[in-house]
């Protein structure tokens, strides 16, 4: 993995997508290092008394010619909202790559699903494209609340074929990602499924996947603290007794996992 | 360039700026950002005569300028860290002091033993005020007996420089430091975090999955700077201070406060760079204030 | 519209949210942004026997999501009080207290005494935690022997609603408010402010006359909702809740905690309409979460 | 006094003085209360997390036309530094007027001299215009390290006689306020001086005022948190013992003040 770098970005863009969610595109006059997809960062969020610590965010993409990288950014509090209205040109000190493993690239040929759902989409995104540039054809099943919540649609489709569900059936399958149908055809085989989204969403996920013995990686989105292996406070219980998310992952073989099985 | 070193017993740190225990790893998480080396010194995470698992996720909650912690001592027994993490660090031209906790007296006295064998290691931070375990921990360094009896029991085995952390969870912390000097402590350090609560009022649950956790960051720092003052006044035996130090500024008032060396933690988390930025900053202080060496400031608050 | 009246005995507050000694005047400056009158209640400035100068300048620090204070109780002294000052407030429809605060249990006595004259006046808070004088104040509120023989001898000469605010300056905080259940308090209030200090690095200085100070606003609010929540389990006599809370979600987290009613201090400064807003959010709350009383709520945290 | 007042206002400029100074004009749709010369407001300062209280700010200038107050603003830390740099549009939460007692508007046809240095002239400026507006001419004295501290000479220049020192001698009378001519010239009668700055200076000025009686008010600025008279942190020691600077204040007739003396 690459050395992990301490630098000051511009925002390039702030693409607002909907109330929720927008794209903060930003660069920096360094040299970007290679990223793995899954792999985040954490960024410092200035001018909001009540934030203290970083947030993490997934590396949405990186385009290493222009230094620049994306994030998908759902407001859900103080930091979050505070970044979705920053305006272009603001600086932002952000700390990266973290995450010593991402997601494994399956090889040529596999029949890939990666199931994403709210800002778990993110680091899908990267793991698309590092999966065509390594001759896998990737899948994707985004689920959302409603189709107002879907976004960034058009991006993921360039990718590769892609099923929704939605909770209130106003695009896709109604339902969540649980219960689309290219997951209970039985004519689909898929060799691996990569998935991030919320732990519900994630442990339907992992057990379907266990009970198929269909290989599963997911990406876990702990609370943390300092995101680099030295506070100790992102744990997920492992197989080996508790590990960091954040060195140890933030992306799990769901066998190394304790949680999907609990269920 | 003034002279930053300083000198507890006989033993020289390169400059006053150390890290706090269980916020700096084992220093090589920094490595990408510097040389640890350039410290003053390394105080690991609390180590344990067994390996811990610590407590359940969650066990963090930010708060108002500061966090709640929960770990609860995770770490992989003493064994296991003197035997394979020890030999990988050493190389850190700094002083590494390894944080000894324990739930029981002897526990504390059979880590503190095998810890006596390594003559490298310069000496031990006795945790006597870790609020994140339900045995032992912080109870020894609230009350002066236990404290003076764990003190006690690991000065007869051990021949290193003994540090003892207190806790500030205390009516008062002087009669604590002083049970600690009188049973042959060489430094006091202080302090180890304050025990804090952070609930979630939508889901109406506490945050951390023990209830209670331990608070740091700056929100700390003026019950911190009251405490290492007061501690100041009360023992003859130098002082590290801490909590809540996020800069230079920071750590010159815990030394004008009495402490002769000073330790950042939670600040680590928010700019790994922050430690060299420190050291750095002292020194442009005393240059600018026309001082020669950082020891001419310790406890030299005007009042 | 939820119901918001609390009960502590019979005396019924018509929300749970009160403003904190020290940090309120006698209501008076408030006039101009709203009425006192729609307050669960107004705890007055601590009032000694004698009239009090204070301290001297400088009395405050900004500190991170906090400042320190050290006015040292400046008052009128307790007649001129009760002769001038509440007959002028007595006005607002809320119920008013009177913090009660000395350096000699026979002080505390004799101003309860006055008070206990002025059937009118509901109840008084026991402060036995001011950290910022130099006899008695604080002393009284960190052993227990200490705060029973103050609790005990006002009891016996006062028939309102006695609540005894306590000092979080403690090793253990469940043992000093048993004493003070077991000597006949009607409540418990907590906390006052932690003891700290802060420092000027360029003038090498304490910023305050007194050097130490009282820490009040967010940054104790975890080791203030702890502290509730531990009294909460400790005894059986109402709690008022506070330290640190800024608006209704803070106030919420005091209630599950275990808090009846909550104080409000340090936020007065920095927004003097924060109280109408607090209870506000709190009716907002109780309706959006199904819940028609904020007494379903008192201590209602799932762990 | 006028009814306290909290309200949004916003910048509509910010004129940059020098590396020290800026003016900030503020707008309010509310109609502003009549306004003394020496009353002051406190300012919320948002986006800096490590401003945690209001700053107080004498009110410089005020347009009861435009909802307008103006503000001189010298950094000298966190939350001044935030405001100098606050661009226009941008929303600031206001308290005031605070101050139970400003400068008090000497008799017509009196010769008066108002002495500020530092920040300490902003209050002297609507002083200036409020005792011309009574029929009093206003004579300057303003202090300061060397001309380019010196700023707002012209709207100064323009209300009254202004006379300077520095304390490089590059504008004016070389030293301190206390030093110039004006002052020790024995046909130059006043009948009243006002004076705002720094402590030192104010002492000076208080001294040199009591020993030829002449009446003497002075602005004081000791540290506040709340400043409207609850908090009873910012006192001063007076004759009647301890007063709040903020509601017995700010502005003392130097009798009853036992600062002066002391020294
Ligand atoms: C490795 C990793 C990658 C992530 N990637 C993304 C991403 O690409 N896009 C994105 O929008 N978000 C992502 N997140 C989540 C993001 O970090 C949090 O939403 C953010 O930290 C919340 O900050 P806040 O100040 O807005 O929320 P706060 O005001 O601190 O909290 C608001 C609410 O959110 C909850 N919350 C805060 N952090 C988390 C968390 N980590 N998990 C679950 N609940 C939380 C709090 O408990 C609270 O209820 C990621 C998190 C991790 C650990
Ligand atoms: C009634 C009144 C009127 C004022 N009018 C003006 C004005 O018109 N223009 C103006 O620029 N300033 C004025 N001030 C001073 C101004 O309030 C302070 O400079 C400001 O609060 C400093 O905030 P800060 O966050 O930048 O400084 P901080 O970062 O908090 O502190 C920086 C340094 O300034 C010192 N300091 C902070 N506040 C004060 C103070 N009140 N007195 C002395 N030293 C202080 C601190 O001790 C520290 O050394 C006035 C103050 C008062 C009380
Ligand atoms: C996540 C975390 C883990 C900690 N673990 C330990 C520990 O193992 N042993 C110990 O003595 N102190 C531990 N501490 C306390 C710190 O060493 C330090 O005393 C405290 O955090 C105050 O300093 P700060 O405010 O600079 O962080 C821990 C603190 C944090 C935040
Ligand atoms: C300036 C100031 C003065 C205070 N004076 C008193 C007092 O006279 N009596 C008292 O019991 N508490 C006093 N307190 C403590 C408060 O009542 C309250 O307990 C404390 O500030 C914590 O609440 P907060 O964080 O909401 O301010 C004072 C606090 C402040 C900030
Ligand atoms: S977030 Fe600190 S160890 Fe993972
Ligand atoms: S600043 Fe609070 S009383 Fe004057």
């Amino acid at each position: 993995m690459a050395k992990k770098l301490v630098l000051d970005f511009k925002v390039s863009e702030n693409r607002r997508l909907n109330s929720e969610y927008v794209v903060l595109t930003v660069k920096t006059d360094e040299e970007i290092p290679s990223i793995t997809a899954g792999q985040f960062a954490e960024i410092k969020v200035d001018g909001n008394a009540d934030v203290f610590l970083r947030r993490p965010f997934s590396i949405q993409d990186v385009d290493y010619n222009n230094n620049s990288l994306k994030f998908l950014i759902q407001s859900v509090g103080k930091g979050t909202e505070t970044l979705c209205n920053l305006s272009v040109g603001s600086t932002l000190n952000i700390l990266f790559p973290l995450g010593n493993r991402g997601f494994s690239i399956a090889p040529k040929e596999s029949r890939v699903l990666l199931i994403g759902g709210g800002c778990g989409i993110a680091p899908l995104m990267l793991l698309g494209k590092q999966l065509l540039a390594a001759g896998v054809k990737p899948e994707f099943l985004l689920g959302a609340r409603d189709i107002s919540a879907l976004t960034q649609t058009e991006e993921y489709e360039a990718i590769g074929k892609t099923y929704y569900t939605t909770v209130d059936g106003s695009k896709g399958t109604k339902g969540f990602v649980i219960h689309h149908p290219v997951l209970w055809d039985e004519s689909n085989q898929f060799d691996m499924i990569y998935t991030c989204g919320p732990d519900a969403m994630m442990k339907a996920v992992a057990k379907y996947a266990a009970k198929r013995n269909i290989e599963c990686e997911a990406s876990l989105e702990n609370t943390m603290a300092c995101g680099f292996g030295v506070c100790l406070c992102c744990v997920t219980e492992s197989v080996k007794g508790h590990v960091c998310v954040c060195t140890e992952g933030p992306v799990f073989n769901i066998k190394d996992l304790k949680w999907q099985i609990s269920e | 360039m003034a002279d930053l070193r300083i000198k507890i017993k006989n033993l020289e740190f390169k400059n006053p700026v150390m890290t706090a225990s269980g916020t700096y790893g084992f220093g090589e998480e920094f490595e990408d950002y510097y040389n640890p080396g350039i410290l003053g010194g390394i105080f690991v995470k609390g180590t344990t005569l067994e390996p811990r698992q610590g407590n359940k996720y969650p066990r963090m909650a930010e708060t108002p300028s500061g966090m709640l912690n929960a770990v609860g001592l995770q770490n992989k027994g003493v064994d296991f860290i003197l035997e394979n993490t020890y030999p990988r660090i050493k190389k850190y031209d700094t002083n590494i002091f390894i944080n000894v906790s324990g739930s029981k007296v002897e526990d504390y006295v059979i880590v503190t033993e095998k810890i006596n064998e390594i003559k490298s290691i310069p000496g031990i931070e006795l945790n006597i005020s870790c609020p994140n375990v339900k045995e032992g921990g912080m109870a020894f360094g609230t009350s002066c007996p236990s404290a003076a009896a764990v003190v006690k029991a690991v000065r007869k085995v051990y021949d290193g420089m003994l540090i003892v952390k207190l806790s500030p969870n205390v009516t008062d912390i002087t009669e604590i430091a002083r049970v600690c000097e009188a049973e042959g402590a060489d430094g006091i350090s202080l302090i180890n975090t304050l025990l804090g609560m952070a609930i979630n009022a939508q889901k109406r649950k506490p945050i951390l999955s023990t209830v209670t956790g331990g608070l740091s960051g700056p929100a700390v720092k003026p019950v911190a700077l009251r405490m290492v003052w007061q501690v100041y006044n009360a023992v003859k035996i130098p002082i590290i201070g801490m909590g809540g130090i996020m800069n230079a500024t920071d750590a010159i008032e815990f030394i004008l406060a009495g402490a002769t060396g000073v330790q950042v933690g939670t600040a680590n988390f928010i700019d790994p760079m922050v430690c060299p930025k420190i050291i750095e900053g002292i020194n442009n202080y005393l240059e600018r204030h026309g001082f020669k060496s950082v020891t001419e400031i310790i406890g030299a608050l005007e009042y």
